[in-house]
């Protein structure tokens, strides 16, 4: 391990508990009379209708299926970028491919219409 | 080497107590990771408490833009202890637990959106060699943790076990994704410009800073790091006109205090990201030769300052715009990242790349301000069309608009999700996608 | 120090908690998490043998394939993630249904 | 024991405990949550294994779009989630024993050749400069034609396709709507 990682690894330990101390603390301090009416979910002021499941468009899928696209985009992106310095006219055409490639995809979307919110 | 009690003073005003310390107490394995937790306690603690500060200002700075006076009971004259009053209300509050609720991920919400904002500061260069950790892969490490809050957003949508955070979560997380993208490419360019994904090198780059090499880039940088902190005008996380308060309607207490903590840690990280990124970090013009050399013991504190004053000042902008603008639709906010913003940074990406390496390879007599110059010239040009063809589409939208019948383009609005009704499908299963809520739908 | 077996038994255990997965479940979404579990075993044995063997390696140049195809796997997971994801969605769409079981289109 | 045991079996800890809930737990969406803290697990072995990048890596693509989409199909096709079903199917039991009989293999394998072998004891001494080197030497690699750039091509063919193909088929077109 590499030691400014230990750093990071140490961090993702440390870094829940600052939330859970607050959460703690209100605990203790707070009341605890817990009762039905108290604990229905906000409905606009009527009493709440069946459970939270509503059916969810395909949209937020499309959407969600683009960015995880252009996240794999940008491993690869990342480690070009930073070796920028050392790279040549060729690199910089391989990587120009890569972009154009992905952004037919993107094309691909938008002509189908599906990047349009309806 | 003992201990002396003067030169840890002198070295925190250095700040560098933690080299000192390490000197003092020798390179055994628990040294580091003392000074490790002594670091992340301060790089952790220091954010959070400033998100009093923070909320205050922000609080006072509104209202004197919308013409009121602000918090001005609590603490004296100025409202100076208005946070910590509401602070200490949300502690003594009840801890509601909404009935139905997913307990694990109702609770683990909150807690992962504090955890991944504080944990985004480990790597903010504050002033020369005052860092949390260097990470060789920094701006890397900063995207990887911010999308790991999205999470943190679904967990609050599902625990709660209510519509309207359900949807707000949906709505949220669509609009968070959908954002990062440009985010992820407006990053890439400092990074080709400076050759380097650490935050800390990035900076020693700068001695120009990139926001005159690229400034269009910047912009696209600042508008999504604008709505990746859910802010005006892009704050549908918690339009409370359609989704009462979005993820979060059933959270009170401490509970909304984590969220609310978080978010303002999310952009006082953003402020230092762009800061670092594309203002120059601690450097400053005349400045900087005082900040990076070492002769000058404030030289540190003095990066230190200019970090902070350079973070206010977008922070200032930040405020600004919520004072300004009203909010967008969301048909509107995705539109214009994914039809304008993303092919227009892809189009800045290639660009860039190019570029540099063509006159890296081939001019490199013109020097640094050379450099800048036909980047800056390439990036307006770049700019410029692209508002062009903004400008052509949005007239063609008009025009279609207008020789529509009025009565078609009533509809056509109504199409578009302003009501939640219009957003939830009516659960006959079969065709989840775009009907139109208002129109019947058939049976199958 | 760490072993390097200690990984691949990690691995190994991962591997096999997700074929397990990927036999036994019946919901499609469910099987695909199972997939995704030995992916990742995969890769933990890719870095493991990188850090272990490839780095020692005399080249002029670090050495980066454990990395390169661990990198390649993960792309590899997100297409198969997204075009699996979308075709259950699609079957739910016109079978109602998610069970892998029950998706016998083809035999009929 | 040293630090990076403790962390290394903490860490295995997570990652084998969340695996084994995502494959025996009936509420879905809890078996995401085990899966996506299954990666931070493995993320930590990479973290162990000097590969911070991989790390990276792992939680932006795993856990900040995987899961999200994995979660996203969840919830869309929800119906089904209830647990009024059993989660296994009839050959659960055969899927054990190929699990128990895959990993006997493997660790036969593994106790063959890797276990207390001296020359794979410890992580083999490596200058840090080797090792912060590796992230750019990697964005070189991608795109040397002596190392990777054809299958770095491919990647970005694959990917869109993949694109293209579910936008395909997770898209409700006319048609569909009347086979339906």
């Amino acid at each position: 391990m590499q030691s400014e990682w230990q750093f990071i690894v140490l961090f993702v330990v440390i870094a829940p508990l600052l939330a859970v101390a607050p959460i703690l603390i209100n605990w203790l301090l707070g009341p605890k009379k817990p009762n039905p009416i108290k604990q229905q979910t906000y409905e606009c002021g009527v009493e709440t209708v069946g459970d939270a499941w509503v059916q969810f468009k395909v949209q937020y899928y499309i959407y969600a299926l683009v960015f995880v696209i252009f996240d794999i985009e940008a491993v690869f992106l990342f480690p070009i970028a930073a070796a920028y310095g050392q790279l040549g006219l060729f690199a910089i055409g391989a990587t120009a491919v890569f972009i154009v490639l992905l952004a037919d995809g993107l094309l691909y979307a938008w002509g189908r219409g599906v990047l349009e919110w309806i | 080497m003992s201990f002396n009690i003067g030169e840890f003073i002198s070295s925190i005003f250095d700040l560098t107590a933690g080299d000192y310390l390490a000197s003092v107490w020798g390179t055994e394995p628990w040294v580091s990771v003392v000074l490790d937790i002594l670091g992340i306690l301060i790089v952790a603690t220091i954010p959070l408490l400033s998100v009093f500060f923070v909320g205050l200002i922000e609080r006072k700075v509104l209202a004197r833009m919308q013409d009121r006076i602000g918090p001005n009971r609590v603490g004296g004259k100025y409202g100076l202890l208005q946070m910590f009053a509401d602070v200490v209300k949300m502690l003594t509050k009840e801890l509601l637990v909404p009935a139905g609720a997913d307990k694990v991920a109702y609770f683990l919400a909150p807690i992962l959106s504090l955890a991944t904002s504080a944990l985004l500061f480990a790597v903010v260069p504050f002033a020369p060699g005052v860092i949390g950790t260097n990470l060789g892969v920094g701006v890397f490490y900063v995207l990887s943790i911010s999308s790991v809050s999205v999470v943190a957003l679904l967990l609050a949508g599902w625990g709660s076990n209510n519509k309207y955070a359900l949807l707000g979560a949906f709505r949220a997380v669509a609009q968070l994704v959908s954002y990062e993208v440009p985010m992820i490419l407006s990053l890439l360019v400092p990074i080709i410009l400076a050759s380097s994904m650490s935050t800390m090198e990035i900076v020693e780059a700068q001695a120009i800073p990139f926001v005159i090499f690229a400034p269009i880039s910047a912009l696209i940088f600042f508008v999504s790091s604008l709505a990746e902190t859910g802010r005006s005008p892009f704050d549908l996380l918690e339009a409370e006109s359609e989704i009462v308060a979005g993820f979060h309607t059933e959270y009170s207490g401490m509970v909304f205090g984590l969220f609310m903590a978080a978010e303002y840690m999310g952009i006082m990280f953003m402020c230092f990201l762009f800061s670092t990124t594309y203002l120059g970090g601690y450097r400053f013009f005349g400045l900087e030769e005082i900040v990076v050399g070492n002769g000058f013991q404030l030289g540190r504190l003095l990066g230190l300052f200019i970090t902070i004053f350079k973070g206010a000042l977008v922070f200032f902008v930040f405020m600004w715009l919520r004072a300004t603008l009203p909010r967008l639709r969301i048909d509107q906010l995705l539109n214009f990242n994914w039809k304008f913003m993303v092919p227009l940074m892809l189009m800045i990406l290639l660009t860039v790349a190019l570029l540099d390496r063509l006159i890296l390879d081939y001019i490199p007599q013109v020097g640094d301000a050379g450099r800048a110059g036909i980047h800056l010239v390439s990036n307006i040009i770049i700019g410029l069309a692209g508002i062009e063809v903004l400008r052509r589409s949005a007239r063609r939208q008009r025009q279609r608009h207008n020789t529509t019948s009025t009565v078609l383009a009533v509809a056509e609005n109504e199409g578009a999700p302003i009501f939640v009704a219009a957003e939830v499908e009516p659960a006959y299963g079969h065709d989840d996608h775009g009907h139109d809520a208002h129109a019947p739908v058939p049976a199958h | 120090m760490i072993p390097l077996s200690w990984y691949l038994l990690v691995a190994a255990l991962l591997f096999s908690i997700g074929l397990y997965g990927v036999m036994a479940r019946r919901n499609a979404v469910a099987i695909l998490m199972s997939v995704e579990l030995m992916l990742n075993a995969v890769n933990i044995n890719l870095i493991a043998f990188w850090r272990y063997g490839s780095v020692l390696s005399p080249a002029t140049d670090t050495p980066t394939t454990g990395w390169a195809w661990a990198i390649f796997v993960l792309t590899v997971a997100a297409a198969e993630a997204a075009v699996g994801l979308a075709l259950i969605i699609s079957v739910y769409r016109r079978r109602d249904s998610v069970i892998a079981e029950e998706l016998d289109l083809l035999k009929n | 024991m040293t630090l990076e045991q403790v962390i290394f079996i903490l860490v295995s800890f997570l990652t084998l405990g969340t695996g084994i809930v995502v494959v025996t737990n009936r509420n879905l969406f809890h078996a995401a949550l085990a899966m996506m803290a299954s990666f931070l697990g493995v993320a930590g072995l990479y973290i162990l294994l000097d590969a911070g990048f991989l790390a990276a890596a792992q939680l932006l693509v795993y856990i900040g779009a995987i899961s999200i989409l994995i979660i996203f199909a969840i919830m869309l096709t929800r119906r089904m989630m209830q647990a009024r079903e059993a989660s296994f199917n009839s050959q659960s039991g055969l899927g054990l024993f190929t699990a128990v009989a895959t990993f006997a293999l493997l660790a036969a394998v593994i106790g063959q050749f890797w276990w207390g072998v001296d020359a794979f004891n410890g992580r083999p001494d490596v200058p840090d400069t080797v090792l912060q080197n590796t992230v750019s030497s990697l964005g070189k690699a991608f795109v040397s034609p002596e190392a990777y750039v054809v299958p770095f091509i491919v990647a970005s063919v694959l990917l869109l396709a993949a694109l293209i193909g579910a936008i395909y088929v997770a898209w409700p077109t006319v048609h569909a709507e009347d086979e339906a």
